[in-house]
């Protein structure tokens, strides 16, 4: 098991020894409530399988697609990172590392389910529908972009945190209209320390909301490691104060992700209530392209992340399964390079929007001194 | 046609809405099974059931991040704040979601909420409980800011409130939940937003208030009557955006200007309007603008509330001494 | 054990049956954190002590005096009431049934760690030295009762919730500067339902700062019983997403109550970190003088609680320990109001604040607008 | 004596606040080991250690609460929001707790804090990193807000808001951060707050703003004197108590007013200092005052934010338009 935790002294120093009551000196209490934490993964690091994996580990067709998608997720993400070095694109959160998480919670999801993200899941937006060129536009300071095609899931989210109640409302909507669906809201590690992340779990565990929380532990908030967060052995536990249940997944096993998913799913479809998952996976890249990570994290963690990255150990697994090979990774790269490049092109040939763009989605009906301030913004309009 | 207190007529605006607009839901803390603190959602739930009339847990922030999350799949929440004071932990979710998801995401999704809320001071109740913070809302763009002075507004506006395809902040001055009795008939009809209400009309000098304020601004106005000064007096009623023309004309007629808030003075609504008279009609004013408005201090527990509070009196004399300018 | 959530059927209806993994099928899962939430009690609702009950337990002048201040926070409760009905108090918010917790809770601290109340903790505050009369200074609505006594504990607190992180402020002060010194903050069950409380929290165990949290679960938040607050089995198990002990306690019996903080406390004074202890005790009034509970609470729910209420079962414990009878009791009684009357007394007689008290307090150095608006708050002072 | 930009004249400060006062300690997200995202704080962790800068988790609301906390145990915390936008879940701490504590205890426990974010847009950064909401707080009675718009006064402000035992909003123009450099002594010398500072003398128009607006302004200036129009150029520096004298002094001396700001226009600071002048300076003006400010709507995403933010283009027209009337 991954744990990115490994590297903070601070937080095994700090983490209360058992979890237990301060003992009253020979006195024998009684248990209340009794809770465990669960990890799942399946394929690991070098891409060996469990015996016991689940069905999925051998339905090829589908591992195909979510290997497809990873990649392509990979892909546009360098693209993305090297068109902000170039000036072509604002501040960007690369999502490199995190594939298997966003491509594997994707794929568990039904097309009309809702996905509240926070800023950088771009493999489950790219798999929901949300076009390249859409999340180009976006980061590149457009709010077009947020009118995406995933038409009922959640823009991007910047205030940390803030999400987690929309998906709890979302899945009371669905769950008073008493229809099959579910809502599946991402968050930080860094995230679950604000207060919003908990109001949201616990209201879902109160009203038994068909609602999945997915804790994407990347080790990191911006320079904050994991350890510095929080004392918890782990984040999943924190569903134990929303009582609601709590599993940890190797988030860069795809197959671990999606099963544990598809199963906090279904039974939140069943109308058993909400589940979190906490998904173990790490930030490679720096915290945005504004940041510089060298300041405050060891190299020599990020080397050994990059040894339990996603891709590798899914490619081992397709190529011993025999459904894969350098000719076709050729190929595929080739295909995904093609349609990034497209998205770009329609990204960098998108018009600059009007001034009135500014006003004109503020209102469904707007005041009228809106509309002179409209006049007056037209007037000082920038040449560009 | 019945008479009824300002919590009826809020109580009976909720249910025609509710009766006629299957998407409107009401949560908030205690609203259900006690029917809200003050009793403005008296018997709802009986009504309309658990699912539309829902208490929810202790967390502001959660209930309006919530709101958000229903509107988004369009229901059209009525979400109460059990006093104003209590409104900071849901300020994140109004101001960085609620105001904005439509602009955000260039109208795909939007956010009809209500979120209602007693207002104001003068009730002896506990700290924290008289507070008076609609310039906070108003300085949100994106939202609208709504806070009737009468029972009739009241059912008027909030049923324009919760129609609305944007947010409303909708400010209850709980001094008046039982103050007065006023007929309403109960026929789900409206009242326009974005607008004054003109409350008595006047020559001599323009008195703008809202909520609970418009009480001692209208008897203040009577009084003065009396000595021979006629007030024109306004209720702001939305609070943002406001009603700069109506103001303007009125000024443009009387030349001069009272505003009467219960919010502290400094950066209040009656800076804006005082300031748009200063820009758009400095050159009818015959003297200066006045704010007779809540100290810039706290407002004290019960003992002295009412030494905070603007009263007749000082209205009385602000009138009197733009007069005399 | 007493549960107050017995009576509330959404509780245990919405509650994940074994919080445990939506167990993917035929795959065994390894377990990666176990907790357990315990519970103590000593001396039952008839007041029966356990065999294995601490030193305290015959520690009779320690009893005698805790049994005092829970027989005059009783008493003063029941004036604070009458004033208020016969309107020469404010709304108050009654204690009526929470004396063992406060009094435990303040006889188990140090008179130099921090009391963090919420605001009907009136048994703890007048332990620590609150004078009633600026209980009822504050709750007759003029802020000198908050210059009260114990001069470095917070005030009332009415904002839910925002206690939290000042109790974990101050703890961290006292961290900072290596002193052995603690900070206990209270919050309520529907408190717990707060952001700010799991913030609070959280920031506590990720810094093991010398802080004690003890949650009064009284069965309700003016309205909303436990049951509908959150889907938890217990509130103590809210630590668990901190990182933190969390432990039950009978918050009936001052012996358990008084017991499990002093462990806590010590735990915290030795630099091990905070804890989390839920008190489970009723409100067996209404939330406070404005409130009226028949509304929504079954009455015969408030008889069943009334049967295990904290005072009779120590009065027979200590009846039993033979160091109390009738006429000790009736003393006491009396003691209790002669100096309930002195408190009244000088809470009536002391006279209105002036205007400029609403300006002088604000500022260490006030702006001269505000000396201005002083001016006109003295011309148009009301006559009382 | 050395040329620093502003986010270097605010680490020294600290600095030397930290040196020579024990009691002073940073909190906030990323100020420790990364030395804030603006690089603020460097270095202070390594210098005054770990308790005294520490880095915090990601919470908002716990950070000023914990701050109220220390503060009443007598330390004196500088916390940092990372972004002003991220300042909502913390309103209720510093709008509940820390304007009011004092207050609330009648001096007792008293809480001097500094609350330092980055202010304002025009850094081509992602939605919620450029809000000015200077007028949210500035409406809360027992606050100080202040906002420097240069590294001197950044310098010499911060160590007044350090010093003064009472909490004050540290608004620092983040697109000023790096923008000129400016000799300072770091010899620990504070500047006056509640006081406006006097940029350029003039005599035909007056001009208030303040942060990063004061750099348009003062070109405004600069490029208008060339047409032969003397303007009195004012920073407003401590947005609330609003040194109100001051600028009604100009007032009486230009006889005209403009005031600039980035915020939005509704209920923005811009509006008291415009009811301020109309209730007590109204006689001075020659004409009507005039508001050059952002729109009332959300600053938009960086392809558009440079339409929102006010140019120098429209300063100067707001000026000439007011010496036309
Ligand atoms: C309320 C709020 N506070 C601060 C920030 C600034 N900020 C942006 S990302 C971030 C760290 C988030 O870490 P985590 O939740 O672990 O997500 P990750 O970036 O690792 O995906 C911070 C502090 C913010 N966006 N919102
Ligand atoms: C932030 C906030 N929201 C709402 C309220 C109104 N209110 C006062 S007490 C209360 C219920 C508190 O319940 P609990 O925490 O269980 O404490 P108890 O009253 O039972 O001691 C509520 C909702 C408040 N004071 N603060
Ligand atoms: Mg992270
Ligand atoms: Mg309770």
């Amino acid at each position: 098991m991954y744990n990115p935790r490994g590297s903070c002294p601070g937080a095994t120093r700090r983490m209360p020894a058992r979890h237990e009551l301060i003992a009253p000196r020979g006195i024998e209490l009684k248990t209340v409530a009794e809770f465990a934490i669960k990890y799942c993964q399946f394929l690991d690091a070098e891409g060996n399988l469990a015996a016991d994996a689940p069905a999925l580990a051998s339905d090829t067709s589908e591992l195909l697609k979510m290997y497809r998608f990873m990649t392509l997720a990979r892909a546009f993400d360098s693209k993305a990172v090297n068109l902000q070095r170039t000036g072509q694109l604002g501040t960007y959160a690369s999502c490199l590392g995190h594939e298997a998480t966003h491509v594997g919670v994707a794929a568990a999801m039904q097309p009309d389910d809702v996905l509240a993200p926070v800023y950088r899941e771009f493999g489950s937006q790219i798999w929901r529908g949300v076009k390249m060129s859409s999340i180009l536009l976006y980061w590149g300071g457009d709010e077009r972009g947020s009118d995406f095609e995933a038409r009922e899931d959640f823009p991007w989210c910047v205030p940390i945190a803030s999400q987690v109640p929309h998906g709890a409302g979302v899945a009371m909507a669905m769950k008073i209209r008493g229809e099959k669906r579910c809502s599946v809201t991402y968050i930080g590690d860094g995230g679950t320390s604000e207060g919003a992340f908990y109001e949201g779990i616990n209201l879902a565990g109160a009203r038994a909301l068909p609602a999945v929380f997915v804790v994407v532990n990347n080790g990191w908030a911006i320079s904050i490691p994991i350890g510095q967060q929080t004392a918890t052995k782990t984040l999943a536990q924190k569903a134990i104060a929303a009582g609601i249940p709590g599993v940890q997944v190797d988030g860069n096993d795809v197959i671990a992700v999606r099963h544990v998913v598809g199963e906090a799913l279904a039974r939140a479809r069943r109308g058993d209530g909400p589940t979190v998952v906490e998904a173990l996976t790490y930030r490679l890249s720096d915290h945005t392209t504004a940041d510089d990570a060298s300041r405050y994290r060891d190299p020599a963690e990020v080397k050994e992340a990059w040894n339990k990255e996603p891709l590798p150990r899914l490619r081992a697994h397709l190529t011993k399964m025999r459904v894969w090979d350098a000719a076709r990774e050729e190929a595929l790269k080739n295909e995904c390079a093609r349609e990034i490049e497209a998205a770009v092109d329609e990204y960098l040939s998108t018009p600059l929007p009007s001034t009135d763009a500014m006003f004109d989605h503020l209102f469904a009906n707007p005041p009228q001194s809106l509309l002179e301030q409209r006049e007056i913004a037209r007037r000082y309009k920038r040449k560009h | 046609m019945a008479k009824v207190t300002m919590i009826e007529a809020i109580n009976r605006a909720h249910a025609w809405e509710m009766r006629h607009d299957p998407a409107v839901v009401v949560l908030g803390e205690d609203v259900g099974v006690n029917g809200g603190v003050f009793r403005a959602t008296a018997g709802l739930q009986e009504q309309f059931g658990k699912d539309r009339v829902q208490d929810t847990p202790l967390a502001e922030g959660m209930i309006a991040g919530m709101a958000v999350g229903m509107a988004t799949q369009g229901l059209r929440p009525i979400a109460e704040i059990q006093f104003m004071g209590f409104i900071y932990p849901a300020l994140d979710q109004i101001a960085n979601h609620m105001a904005r998801m439509r602009n955000r995401t260039r109208g795909r999704l939007t956010c009809p909420v209500v979120m209602r809320m007693p207002h104001g001071g003068g009730i002896h109740a506990p700290e924290h409980h008289s507070e008076s913070l609609e310039a906070l809302l108003a300085h949100h763009a994106g939202l609208r800011v709504v806070c009737p002075s009468s029972p009739a507004r009241a059912y008027g506006l909030l049923l324009a409130a919760i129609r609305e395809p944007d947010p409303v902040i909708f400010l209850e001055p709980a001094r008046l939940y039982r103050l007065v009795k006023q007929e309403i008939a109960d026929d789900g009809q409206a009242l326009p937003l974005d607008v004054c209400y003109r409350l008595r009309e006047g020559s001599d000098v323009t008195l703008v208030s809202w909520g609970a304020m418009v009480t001692e601004t209208l008897r203040a106005a009577e009084n003065l009557e009396r000595d021979g000064v006629s007030c024109e007096v306004l209720d702001l009623a939305t609070l943002s955006p406001i009603d700069h023309e109506t103001i303007l004309e009125s000024v443009a007629k009387t030349g001069r200007l009272v505003i009467v808030h219960e919010a502290p003075r400094n950066c209040g609504i009656g800076a804006e309007i005082a300031a748009t008279v200063a820009e758009r009609g400095l050159y009818d004013l015959h003297a200066p603008v006045k704010r007779v408005t809540g100290y810039d201090t706290i407002i004290p527990l019960s003992r002295l509330e009412h030494d905070y509070i603007p009263t007749t009196a000082r209205i009385m004399d602000a009138v009197r001494e733009t007069l005399a300018q």
